[in-house]
Parts: structure tokens; C-alpha cells; sequence
């Protein structure tokens, strides 16, 4: 959106464009975008920026190529499939988050007893909010690793993260794959953690980027690198101090002050390096999501000149 | 002399036929002109699509109509949901609907509930619906009905309500019974509005056939659908609209076939000799 | 049996009838007669209920009625909009006799009994639509004399057919009548007519309507066509009835209407 | 269409009066869990709140100019063209295998599509919106140019007008009533659609967009608040249009018998 | 100017006229009668271009006309489905003056006029629902009136008036029609009326309906309802024409109707 402006408004010399729509899933790892809009780290650069809500990586590819948004926070494993899809070219202009414990967690129902460890998910129904995705990509890591198989289309169920409770307790799915708030919520709602998901293959397994199109990149380098700069600076912020983090999620998501202060946060990354874009290369073709041989070069944009 | 009636008739079918339908070959020619040109992946020339659909759906065993195994573990229980949901919101939505076209204190009582529920999107009430009915196919049943009830029900709502009052004065007149008076002047009366409601409706059910298996489901065509969007498999949604598309048309034709024996009195009555 | 009291009816604020009063006997055919919108489909809609009259009542043997008096039966002046479009002319005229609990076999009988009495037997089958305007009239009556009620009221029901099969319908209509010893409340234009088919023909004046006439007709023996029309007292009725009407005619007058032909 | 006025508006309150108390006491007495599916009286005090909230005021005024306009589009479109393929035959014959192939076509799959045609949100919504409220229009359209009386259109025929005009003063006027319904019925549809396509497709506005919001924090009552602030829209619209054909469709209401 | 040539109709495989011959002078007013589903209104709607004959031509000034003929009025028998009830009954009758070129202003005053002329200037702002039938009758009657048209076909016109306003309808059209040269083809079961207002009577066979009779009217004098209806050579010519109309009326032998009364 918003009409390209070919003169910029900052002391950076002429932004290509300097009104920029960037889609965010409201969920921590977009925490940096705001921290850098409440502390002005755009307007320091010259550019306009404004949050567009998404549903999720792939809702916001087509928008992305269409060009009613100029960025996206978008996780790796949906963006791999896309960019091997054809769906469109990508380049992750800064990586934004890895996975800590506890972030993403498999529960079942507290008084099922069929199910106490990753081991027990044989065959059973177990519900993500995504299809083809890191979800499912946890999932059946997890499992694996615990000597089950998981049949992707018999067993994976999509909905909305807060619909879930629900249909654990009606026994819609026996287990659920779910983030905070939603861990602490279900939790108080009687169900209880099965596995963590993101611990053994998948620890500290990068999630979600930046991303633009390749074609933006190269039509706007100025933006792009004024872009990469105030978001350093907020992702740097956000690493060091949990308080920031803590300040700016109830302020783009309905997560209240109480329930930021104590959930499990993952790690912000203060720096974009093919080597840990490469392991999520190398995991999905490990899961036969994408073939071997899938080139993550294409995807790394170049760093930002300093200013 | 006879044999050349009929023969002639054949061939007037014919053309008819020729004439009725040109427009598919017509659009199929110039969509395949037109994303051949494009080349966008998001839009895949339709012959690629049948090739998909084909490979999908359609390379079975003859005993099986050729639909294969992974065709009618998709399509059975989805269309049976169609139906049935479809029906149910059929019977109800006209029933409700006569309730309150011809009792007036009931339509002023529950008007602006109904006003309300139907501007909900059916998205919405999904999470609601799992609170309420639980399990699988009854919310899903739950969400059909919810999601097409409402043109039958507002177009048997006017239609009751816009009998011509000559008809009805009538029926009063002479004393019909309260069933005579519903079964052989109100509904007759009401039926081409009620027919263009349930055609509406026939067409939503397989919307809301799709819209009922996002959520919560592992099975048929919705989530399929749902499967290839995830999946950046773009032929493979665009199967899926052809199917949902093909399937439109086919309910639509067996649609017009009853409509047609049903409302024969109305065609013949509003033509212009 | 029949008995109307000071009955009056307002259209919003435009009084259409005006305390009308009038007394029918069981058995007694009364026809009205007055000029056109001076409000006799008004009253004959009061009488069958489907208007609440604004004022004055309807007393049927006694009985003030509240809706559709019991055993009634109307021909309505627009027969075109009182005929079902999705029913044959037989199952139209069928439809009432649900009420009289006889099964289909002998609805349909007598449906075609009535039809074949005036003159349709060959478009029993045919629907509204495929017939002409004096057809659709003609089956609105087989629809009410097949239906034998106590009290029938008609609304120039004969309108629309040529003179003969007009002649043959009036006398149809006293035959059955008289059989079933019905009370007939017949509107109609044809002053000869009211005089013909009624026992006492009732003028209304100009809107609003009121009775400005009731004249009982006594005429000697069973009647014909032809000789009751060549009676003196049928002559000299006719023209009484003619004056009544045409000294309450409102156009003359007001508007000039007609004033250059006389 | 019932004469709106105050005795019926009183009913209609006693009626939604019932419900909800109804719904209440349901919920009070453990009928659901309370946790999952909040109370009536907590979900109307959000929605409540809601209207005091910038923040949803911003997206529902989005919301409401998008809708506004997906329906004027729909009307544009489905009504002309339901005239012109009620009127002409062969041309309803011609592209009735068009129409069913794309009615049943939901606008979830064809949302990711559709974006891509569109650099602007807005533009998308609207069409979402406009392709699934196109049909009862057009449906309804159809069937009541059909359903006009054939004497109607020979009388101004007779007179020597020509086709357009027996579209114009005759055909629309006449069908007006059955037209009427179906854009009753695009009206809700279009809120339906406008929604659902924020829903589906974000975007930085939009009360679809504030429920996905909400979403992210589990804030059910949020949630349903909003939810049933689009309900409520859906109730005043309904009551505005059928204002509306009570005004300009009083000799149908005269020709059709009154409800007992 | 009017010319039927061998004109059929048939309705499914229903034969409603059979080759029908008939020539039409410019000014000529031509009465047509018969029996009730001879044809009469099927004859009306295929010169109206209405309906496609199955067989024969219909031509005007020498040619063949397809669809409707230019510069035709119609006054259906079905009057009350031909008004439209979205519009007051100014506004009906001044819609078609719209052909006529006419801005509003004069549309009005000339459909004011129209009906003033047939009695209801105070009615113009009321709706058809709102009128009794003969109301509606004569609102549809001044329509075609008003537009001035060279040919008017008119079906039934009179048969929901009282007798007297009848008389004055007659006389209005005849005297706007010679005052503007029209040509009028009417359809009347009344045979009087026929003898009165024709210049010619034709009379049809009962269905199929072929041309039987066909009178030349050949009264002395302007007309005049009392005067005339009163020439010897009026009470012969509808002697003759009600004799040529009762021996085609098809009930008498085939369904027994009527028989009992004579
Ligand atoms: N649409 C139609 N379909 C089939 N048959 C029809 C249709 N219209 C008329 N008919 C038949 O054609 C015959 C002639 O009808 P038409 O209306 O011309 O008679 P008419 O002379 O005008 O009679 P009336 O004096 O009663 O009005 C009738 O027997 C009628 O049943
Ligand atoms: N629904 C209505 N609303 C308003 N006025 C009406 C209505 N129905 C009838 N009227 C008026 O009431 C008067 C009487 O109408 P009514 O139909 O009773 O006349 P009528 O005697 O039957 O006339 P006709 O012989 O022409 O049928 C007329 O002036 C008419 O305009
Ligand atoms: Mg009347
Ligand atoms: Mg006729």
C-alpha cells in the first residue's frame, strides 16, 4: 500500500519509498517491530511504517507478492515451502527469532492417562494451528525422536490456537500444539504438557524472519537497508532485555501485562547468518518437506550498510 | 412423417445444446490463453488443472466410476454432509419461515435475534459451536445449517408474506382448514420465492461444506483444500475450485430439474404467448 | 337471516358506505344495484368478513359474526386474482368441497358436475391461465354452486359471458338456489337483471354508499327469459330500478361528463 | 415485512430480552464452561465497552465503508444483470453454466487468489465481498422478473415502448419486491464476507482484523464482543431496509394479504 | 387499414381461431361479438402483436406487422392486471404520453383530463388497489383515451360500469374517436351496445372461432341512447345480430347446460 515517495523524508538520502506496511502475526516474535516504532527507530531512518495484522506465513505470502505489504515477519519453515512453491522470490532481510524452551509445547488433556510423553502421539489426533508448518514440523521431530512416526494427513488437525482447549476437552484432537498465552491458559484449564517441542532436534531452531520480495529489494535497496538498520536496533533491544519485550506485546497483541511477565519468551537475533538458515534447510528436507539441494543463498539479503 | 418429427427434434436439441454451452469451450480457451501468457504460479493454465484433477481424482478403476480411493474417502462424507445439512436447513428454514410470515406476534418477537444471527460470520460461531455440540460432524452439521439457513428462511418469510391477497381472501372465504390453507395456497403461492432461496442456499452448503472442514477436521474436501493452500500446491486449490465449481453445477442441474416439475404452473403461467 | 345495522366502512378517512341497513330472509335472492365505486364490493367484503367494517354490525341469524361467517361462498368481482394458478379449473373448483369431508372421488365428481352445469366440461383440465376471462368467471361460479352454501354472494358474476350464456347462468344460479334453499346477495350492473333474478332489488346511492331504494319484486309464476321479461310488472320495475340508479349516478353534475351527448 | 413501529419494537426487545436471560441463566447453571465460552452478560458488557475503544472504532469504521461499498458494487452488477437474463432467455441459457460453476465457489479459497490481483487491501476485501453477495441479488433478480405479470409488460409493449423501457418502468418495478429480499440478503452476506476476508487475510484495519487481535491473547469475551457488535450492525441495517421497501413498496404490501 | 388475412391461432394443440378475414377502413369503429372462448381476446392480442399467430398475416396499411403495430392503444379485458400498482391512476394513464414527447406538466393535464372525461377527476391520486373495479375499469379506458392513438382495440371495455355510466363511455369514445379519426376495434357481449357503437358488427362462431357474420350498421343521424336505440332499424339489426350470437353458442346441444328452463 500507500503511493510510492520517491523523495525522502529523513537525513538518510532518497528512500526509494519511505511509507512502508509490514505484516506481523500477533505472537512475540514480532515484538521488535513495535519496540522500533514506540522508540522511533523508523522515523530516525526516514520511513513510515505500519503494522498489517496476519493470520499467519502463508494468508501473507500472496499479499506480500502482490504488494499490499512491503515486509512480513514470516516463519522459515513456511517460507522454505513457499520459495521452493514458486509462489513467489523472497529474501529474508533479518532474522528475528530462534526457539527457546518452552516456547512451543505439546499438551493432552490432564486426566488422559494414554498420553504422558511424546512416545504415546502414535495415531493419535493432535491439533496445530497451521498445516505444512513449523508446527508440524515440531511435532513430528518431537515424535521421531521418541521412535514415533506421525502420519502427517491422518493425524495433524488445523484451528485456531484458541479454539483448541475446546476441542482437547470434547476430544475433538488428544493433543494439542500450542504457544503462550495459550500454554498457561490451557494449563489452568486442566490439561497438562506432554512434551516440549522444541527441545532436542529442534532446540534453538530459528522461527521466523523478515522477509521481503526479491523484486522490492532490489527496486528499493536504500529502504531496505534503512529498514534492516532501525530494526537492528530494536532486535538488539529485544534481545538484551526482556522488560522491552514485555513493555510492547500488549501493545499489538491482546497478551496483558500480568501474562507478558511470565511467559517463556525464545531469543531475539541481532544478526541474519545462512549457516542457521541452512539447518532449517536441512531439517525439512530431513522431514521430506522440500527436497535436498534447496539453495538458501537465494534467500539471504545483504546486510545493511552501517550509517 | 413422424420419424422426421422426431429427428428433427434431435437435432434441434442438438444445437440447443451446442447453443446452451458454447460459453464453456469459450472460457476454457481464453483462461488458458490467458494464464499461458501470464505465467503466474499462482495461476496455472486450466489444462494443468485437469491433469491435477485427474491424477487426483479421476485415474480409478472403472468399477468405481474411476474416482479413486483417495476421491471417495474426500468426497463421501463431505457430500453426505452437504446434503444433509442442506435438507435440514431446508425443512427449517421453511417451516420457520411460514411461522413467520403468516404469525405476525411470532416474527415481532424473535425478528431481531434472527436479523442479528444472520449477519454473523459462520467463521465466528465456529469456536461457539465446538463450546456447544461438541465432536466433529455435529458441529460441522451445525455450521451448514447455520450458514445457509438464512435465504431460505428470508425468502419463505417474504414469499408467505406477499400472497396475493385475492388468494387468501378466498381461502377464507370458503373455510379452508388451516393445513389447506398453508399446503395449497401459501406454499404454491410462496414457492417461486422459496425456490430461488433454496437454490441460494444449495450453492452456499458447498461454501459452508468447505467452511466446516478448516477447522477441526482431517477429512474431506475442505480440508484437502486446506491441505494444498498450506502446502503452496496451487494447482492443486485450483482442483479443488473446479471440483466445488463442477459440483455447483451438478447440484444446480439436478436443482432445476425438480424446480422445473414443481413451479411448471409458473413458468407456463408468467410466459408470454 | 342476514341483517345489517347501521353498517358503515372508512377507508382511511374516505367513507366508502354509510349506515347501511338491511334485512335478508332466508331464501330471499337480493340484488344491489348503483353506481360504479359507490361502495358495493365494500359491503359485500364487510358481510364475508374479509373487512372489519369501522362501523355498524353484521348479524347472521341473530348473531352478531366475528370473520368469515360458516357456509358462505363469494364469486369475486376480480375472478382472475380468486382463482388458484397452480390448480386445473377442476381441482380449483374441488378445493372448497375438502371442507364438506368428501374424499377426492366425489370432490372431483361434483367439481365436474358443477363445470359440465356451466358449460365447461371440456376445460375441466385446463388451468387458469389457458382460459378466457368469461371461462375463469364461469368457473368461479361452478366453484361456489358446487360448494352449496347457505349464503352466497356474488359480484357481477356475469360480467364477462356473452348474453346467452348469461341468461343460461342466472337461471342456473335461481335453479340451484331453490334446491338447496340458499340465500343469494347478487351485486350487478344489469338493471334487468336484478329485476330478473332478484325476489327485491336493493339501489345504493352514490358514494358513500346508502340504501336509497328496496324494492320487493313480485312477479307471477317460475321464471323464463322470455315471457317474465315481457311481463307489464317486469317492465315497470325495470324502469323504477332505472330511474332509482340513474337519479344517484354522481357524474351528471359534477363533472360535465357526458354533458355534450344530451 | 412487518410495519415497524413501537409495539413491534417493544416486542422485538421483549423477544432479545428473553433470549439473552435465557442464555444467561443457561450459562449460570453450568449449561457450558464458562471458561471456554463466557456469559452473556460478560460478553455484552465488553461489547459495550468496545464502543467506547478507539482502537475498534478505527476498524469498525473501516469495516463499515468497506461494506458500504462492496454493496453498492453488488447492486451495480447483480441487478442489471439479473434484469437482462430474466428478460432474455437465450442469454440466461448462455452463461447460467458460468454462474453455477462460480457460486459454489468459497470465497476462503479463493481469497489467496484474489489477493494477488489487488496492491490495495481494500480493493480485495471488496471484492470478496461483492462475489458472494453478488448471488442472491442476482438470483432473486431473476426469479422476480420472471414472476412479473406478463399483462403488465403487454400493456406498455402495446403502447409501443420498447424493451428497455419495459425493463425500466415495468420489469423493475415489478420484480422490485423479489430485488429486495435478495439484497436484504447481500446485505448480511456482504458484513459475512467483509469480515471474513479480514479474518483471513489481515490487514491493518478492520473488525475482522481486531478479532484476530484478540485471538492472539485468548480474549474470548473480546472476542465475542465484537462479534456481536457485528450482529448488532446486522439488526440495524435489516431494520433500515425493511424501513426502506415499507416506503416504496406499499402497493405490494396492499396486494398481499396481511399476516394473521 | 387494418387487414386479417387467414389468421390462426393455435395454443399447444388447442385451435383457438380459425382463419380469420377481416378488413378494417381508417375511422371505421368494428364491433366484434361471440360466444364466451370463442377467440375474441386471442383475435385482439395477435393484432396487438402480443401473442405470434400460428397461421395468417395481419396488415397494416398494406403491410405486415410484426411485433406491436405503432400508434396502438389497448384496453385489456383483464383491466385490473394491466394497471400497474406502483402508480397513482394519473400516473398510469400519463405513462404512455411519454411516447408522445410530452414533458410532465402536460402529460399530467392531459391524463387529468383523460380522467376527468370518464368521471374520476377526483380519484387521480389514488392507487388501483385503492379503486373499485369499474373505477379501474374506466382509469384504463381514459389511458388509452389520452394517448390518442389511430388504432384502439378494446376488449370488454364497459362490463364493470353501471348502465348509465356504460352509455356515457360509449359516447366518449365514439366522439373522441371521430374528433381524432382513431380506428377502433371493440369486443363486446353486449349486443346492444354493439349495434349502438359499431359501424360494423362482426360476429365469431363458438372456438374455433371463424368470422360468421359480418353487419354493416346503417343507422341515420349522430347517435344518441335514446333516440336511437329506438330506430326500427336498430331493433332489427340487434334482433339479427343476437339471433347470428345464439346459434353459435356451442352449449345448447352439447352439455345439456340450461336445458331444464326452456
Ligand atoms: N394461454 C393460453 N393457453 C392455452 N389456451 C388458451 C390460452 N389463452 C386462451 N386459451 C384458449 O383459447 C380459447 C379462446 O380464448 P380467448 O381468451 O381468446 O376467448 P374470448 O373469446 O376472449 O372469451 P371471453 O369472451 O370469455 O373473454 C379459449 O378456449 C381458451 O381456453
Ligand atoms: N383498499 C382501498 N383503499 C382505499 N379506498 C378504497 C379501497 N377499496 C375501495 N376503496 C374506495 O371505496 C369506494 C367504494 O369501492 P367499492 O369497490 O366498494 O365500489 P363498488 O361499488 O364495488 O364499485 P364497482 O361497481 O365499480 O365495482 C371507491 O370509491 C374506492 O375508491
Ligand atoms: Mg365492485
Ligand atoms: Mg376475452
Amino acid at each position: 500500500t500507500g503511493e510510492p515517495e520517491s523523495s525522502a523524508t529523513g537525513g538518510s538520502g532518497g528512500l526509494e519509498k519511505s511509507a512502508l506496511t509490514i505484516g506481523v502475526v500477533a505472537v512475540p516474535d514480532a515484538a521488535p517491530i513495535q519496540i522500533a516504532l514506540d522508540r522511533g527507530f523508523f522515523k530516525e531512518e526516514g520511513l513510515d511504517v505500519k503494522i498489517s495484522v496476519e493470520v499467519g506465513g502463508a494468508a501473507a505470502t500472496p499479499k506480500l507478492v502482490a504488494g499490499q505489504l512491503d515486509a512480513m515477519l514470516g516463519n522459515y519453515v513456511a517460507l522454505f515451502l513457499a520459495q521452493q512453491a514458486g509462489a513467489g522470490k523472497f529474501k529474508v532481510v533479518a532474522d528475528s527469532y530462534q526457539a527457546a524452551p518452552d516456547n512451543f509445547v505439546i499438551m493432552a488433556k490432564g486426566d488422559n492417562a494414554a498420553i504422558n510423553t511424546a512416545a504415546d502421539l502414535a495415531g493419535k489426533k493432535i491439533a496445530v494451528n497451521t498445516l505444512n508448518a513449523i508446527g508440524t514440523l515440531a511435532v513430528t521431530a518431537t515424535a521421531k525422536v521418541a521412535g514415533v512416526t506421525i502420519n502427517e494427513k491422518e493425524q495433524y488437525v488445523a484451528m485456531p490456537l484458541p479454539e483448541m482447549g475446546a476441542a482437547l476437552e470434547t476430544g475433538t484432537v488428544d493433543a494439542i500444539w500450542v504457544a503462550e498465552p495459550f500454554i498457561s491458559a490451557n494449563a489452568k484449564a486442566g490439561a497438562k504438557k506432554v512434551a516440549d517441542s522444541m527441545a532436542g532436534p529442534l532446540e534453538n531452531f530459528p522461527i521466523a524472519g523478515w522477509v521481503m520480495t526479491d523484486k522490492f529489494t532490489s527496486e528499493n535497496p536504500k529502504t531496505v537497508a534503512a529498514f534492516q538498520r532501525a530494526l537492528a536496533k530494536a532486535q538488539t533491544l529485544a534481545a538484551s532485555d526482556r522488560k522491552v519485550v514485555e513493555e510492547a506485546l500488549p501493545k499489538y497483541t491482546k497478551i496483558d501485562a500480568a501474562t507478558a511477565a511470565v511467559i517463556a519468551l525464545g531469543t531475539y537475533s541481532t544478526s541474519l547468518s545462512e549457516a542457521r538458515l541452512q539447518r532449517v534447510a536441512d531439517t525439512l528436507t530431513e522431514y521430506g518437506m522440500i527436497p535436498a539441494g534447496f539453495d538458501v543463498k537465494a534467500l539471504m539479503a545483504p546486510a545493511a550498510p552501517a550509517q | 412423417m413422424a420419424s422426421r418429427q422426431s429427428g428433427g427434434r434431435h437435432v434441434r436439441r442438438a444445437t440447443s445444446g451446442v447453443l446452451r454451452f458454447w460459453i464453456v469451450p469459450v472460457t476454457l480457451v481464453l483462461w488458458e490463453l490467458l494464464t499461458r501468457v501470464t505465467e503466474s504460479p499462482y495461476f496455472p493454465p486450466p489444462s494443468r488443472i485437469a491433469t491435477q484433477f485427474y491424477d487426483m481424482w479421476l485415474s480409478g478403476p472403472a468399477s468405481q466410476l474411476l474416482l479413486t480411493e483417495s476421491a471417495l474417502d474426500t468426497f463421501g462424507p463431505s457430500l453426505g454432509r452437504l446434503l444433509a445439512g442442506w435438507t435440514i436447513a431446508g425443512v427449517l428454514g421453511i417451516a420457520l419461515g411460514v411461522a413467520l410470515g403468516r404469525i405476525r406476534g411470532l416474527a415481532e418477537y424473535t425478528d431481531p435475534v434472527l436479523q442479528f444471527l444472520r449477519a454473523l460470520p459462520p467463521p465466528l460461531l465456529v469456536p461457539i459451536f465446538f463450546v456447544l455440540f461438541k465432536i466433529g460432524t455435529p458441529t460441522q452439521l451445525a455450521v451448514i445449517v447455520f450458514g445457509v439457513i438464512w435465504p431460505v428462511l428470508v425468502n419463505t418469510t417474504d414469499g408467505v408474506r406477499a400472497v396475493d391477497k385475492g388468494f387468501l381472501e378466498t381461502a377464507r372465504v370458503f373455510q379452508f382448514s388451516r393445513y389447506d390453507i398453508l399446503r395449497r395456497v401459501i406454499l404454491p403461492s410462496a414457492m417461486p420465492k422459496i425456490f430461488a432461496g433454496l437454490r441460494l442456499s444449495l450453492s452456499l452448503a458447498l461454501i459452508l461444506m468447505v467452511v466446516s472442514e478448516l477447522v477441526g477436521s482431517n477429512s474431506g474436501i475442505g480440508y484437502s483444500l486446506l491441505y494444498a493452500q498450506q502446502s503452496y500446491d496451487y494447482t492443486g486449490v485450483w482442483a479443488h475450485i473446479v471440483l466445488l465449481g463442477v459440483l455447483g453445477l451438478l447440484f444446480n442441474a439436478l436443482f432445476l430439474v425438480a424446480e422445473g416439475r414443481v413451479l411448471s404452473w409458473h413458468a407456463n403461467a408468467r410466459r408470454n404467448v | 337471516m342476514l341483517e345489517l345495522v347501521d353498517l358503515s366502512h372508512t377507508y382511511g378517512s374516505y367513507r366508502a358506505i354509510d349506515r347501511v341497513n338491511l334485512k335478508v330472509a332466508q331464501g330471499e335472492v337480493v340484488c344491489i344495484v348503483g353506481p360504479s365505486g359507490c361502495g358495493k364490493s365494500t359491503l359485500l367484503r364487510s358481510i364475508a368478513g374479509l373487512i372489519k367494517p369501522t362501523g355498524g354490525t353484521v348479524l347472521l341469524d341473530g348473531k352478531p359474526v366475528a370473520g368469515s361467517p360458516e357456509n358462505l361462498a363469494v364469486v369475486f368481482q376480480d375472478y382472475s386474482r380468486s382463482l388458484y394458478p397452480w390448480m386445473s379449473a377442476l381441482a380449483n373448483v374441488g378445493l372448497p368441497l375438502r371442507r364438506r369431508g368428501l374424499d377426492k372421488k366425489r370432490r372431483d365428481a361434483a367439481a365436474m358436475a358443477a363445470l359440465e352445469q356451466v358449460g365447461l366440461a371440456g376445460a375441466a383440465a385446463k388451468y387458469p391461465w389457458e382460459m378466457s376471462g368469461g371461462m375463469q368467471q364461469r368457473v368461479s361460479i361452478a366453484r361456489a354452486l358446487a360448494y352449496q352454501p347457505k349464503l352466497l354472494l356474488m359480484d357481477e358474476p356475469f360480467g364477462s359471458v356473452d348474453a346467452q350464456t348469461r341468461e343460461e347462468l342466472e337461471d342456473l344460479t335461481l335453479r340451484v338456489c331453490a334446491h338447496h334453499g340458499m340465500t343469494i346477495l347478487l351485486i350487478t350492473h344489469d338493471v334487468d337483471e336484478s329485476v330478473y333474478v332478484g325476489d327485491r332489488v336493493v339501489v345504493l346511492s352514490k358514494a358513500p354508499g346508502t340504501v336509497v331504494g328496496d324494492l320487493p319484486v313480485q312477479l307471477p309464476g317460475p321464471r323464463d327469459q322470455i315471457h317474465t321479461r315481457e311481463l307489464e310488472a317486469f317492465v315497470r320495475l325495470r324502469a323504477e330500478v332505472g330511474r332509482l340508479v340513474r337519479g344517484m349516478t354522481p357524474h351528471r353534475n359534477t363533472h360535465g361528463f357526458g354533458v355534450e351527448t344530451r | 415485512m412487518p410495519k415497524v413501529n413501537g409495539a413491534s419494537l417493544l416486542r422485538g426487545l421483549i423477544g432479545t430480552a428473553g433470549l439473552l436471560a435465557v442464555l444467561e441463566a443457561a450459562g449460570r447453571l453450568g449449561a457450558w464452561d464458562t471458561e471456554r465460552l463466557p456469559l452473556v452478560s460478560t460478553v455484552l458488557l465488553r461489547a459495550g465497552e468496545l464502543l467506547t475503544d478507539p482502537e475498534f472504532l478505527v476498524s469498525a469504521r473501516s469495516s463499515l465503508t468497506t461494506w458500504a461499498l462492496a454493496l453498492l458494487v453488488t447492486i451495480a452488477i447483480a441487478v442489471p444483470a439479473g434484469l437482462l437474463l430474466g428478460m432474455v432467455k437465450p442469454a440466461e441459457m448462455a452463461v447460467r453454466p458460468l454462474i453455477e460453476f462460480l457460486r459454489p465457489i468459497p470465497s476462503v479459497a479463493l481469497i489467496p487468489l484474489v489477493i494477488l490481483l489487488y496492491s490495495e487491501t481494500t480493493h480485495m476485501r471488496i471484492t470478496v465481498a461483492v462475489y458472494a453477495a453478488l448471488w442472491p441479488v442476482l438470483i432473486n433478480t431473476i426469479y422476480g422478473v420472471r414472476d412479473v405479470d406478463p399483462l403488465a409488460k403487454e400493456t406498455l409493449r402495446s403502447f409501443g415502448f420498447g424493451p428497455g423501457s419495459v425493463a425500466y418502468r415495468v420489469v423493475l418495478p415489478g420484480a422490485a419486491p423479489f430485488i429486495a429480499t435478495g439484497i436484504r440478503l447481500a446485505a448480511s452476506v456482504a458484513i459475512v464476507l467483509v469480515v471474513t476476508s479480514e479474518l483471513i487475510a489481515g490487514g491493518i484495519e478492520g473488525v475482522g482484523v481486531y478479532i484476530t487481535i484478540a485471538q492472539s491473547g485468548n480474549r474470548l469475551d473480546l472476542m465475542i464482543g465484537a462479534t456481536i457488535l457485528v450482529g448488532l450492525f446486522g439488526i440495524l441495517v435489516n431494520a433500515l431496509l425493511v424501513a426502506g421497501e415499507n416506503r416504496l413498496f406499499r402497493w405490494h404490501r396492499a396486494r398481499a394479504g396481511a399476516a394473521t
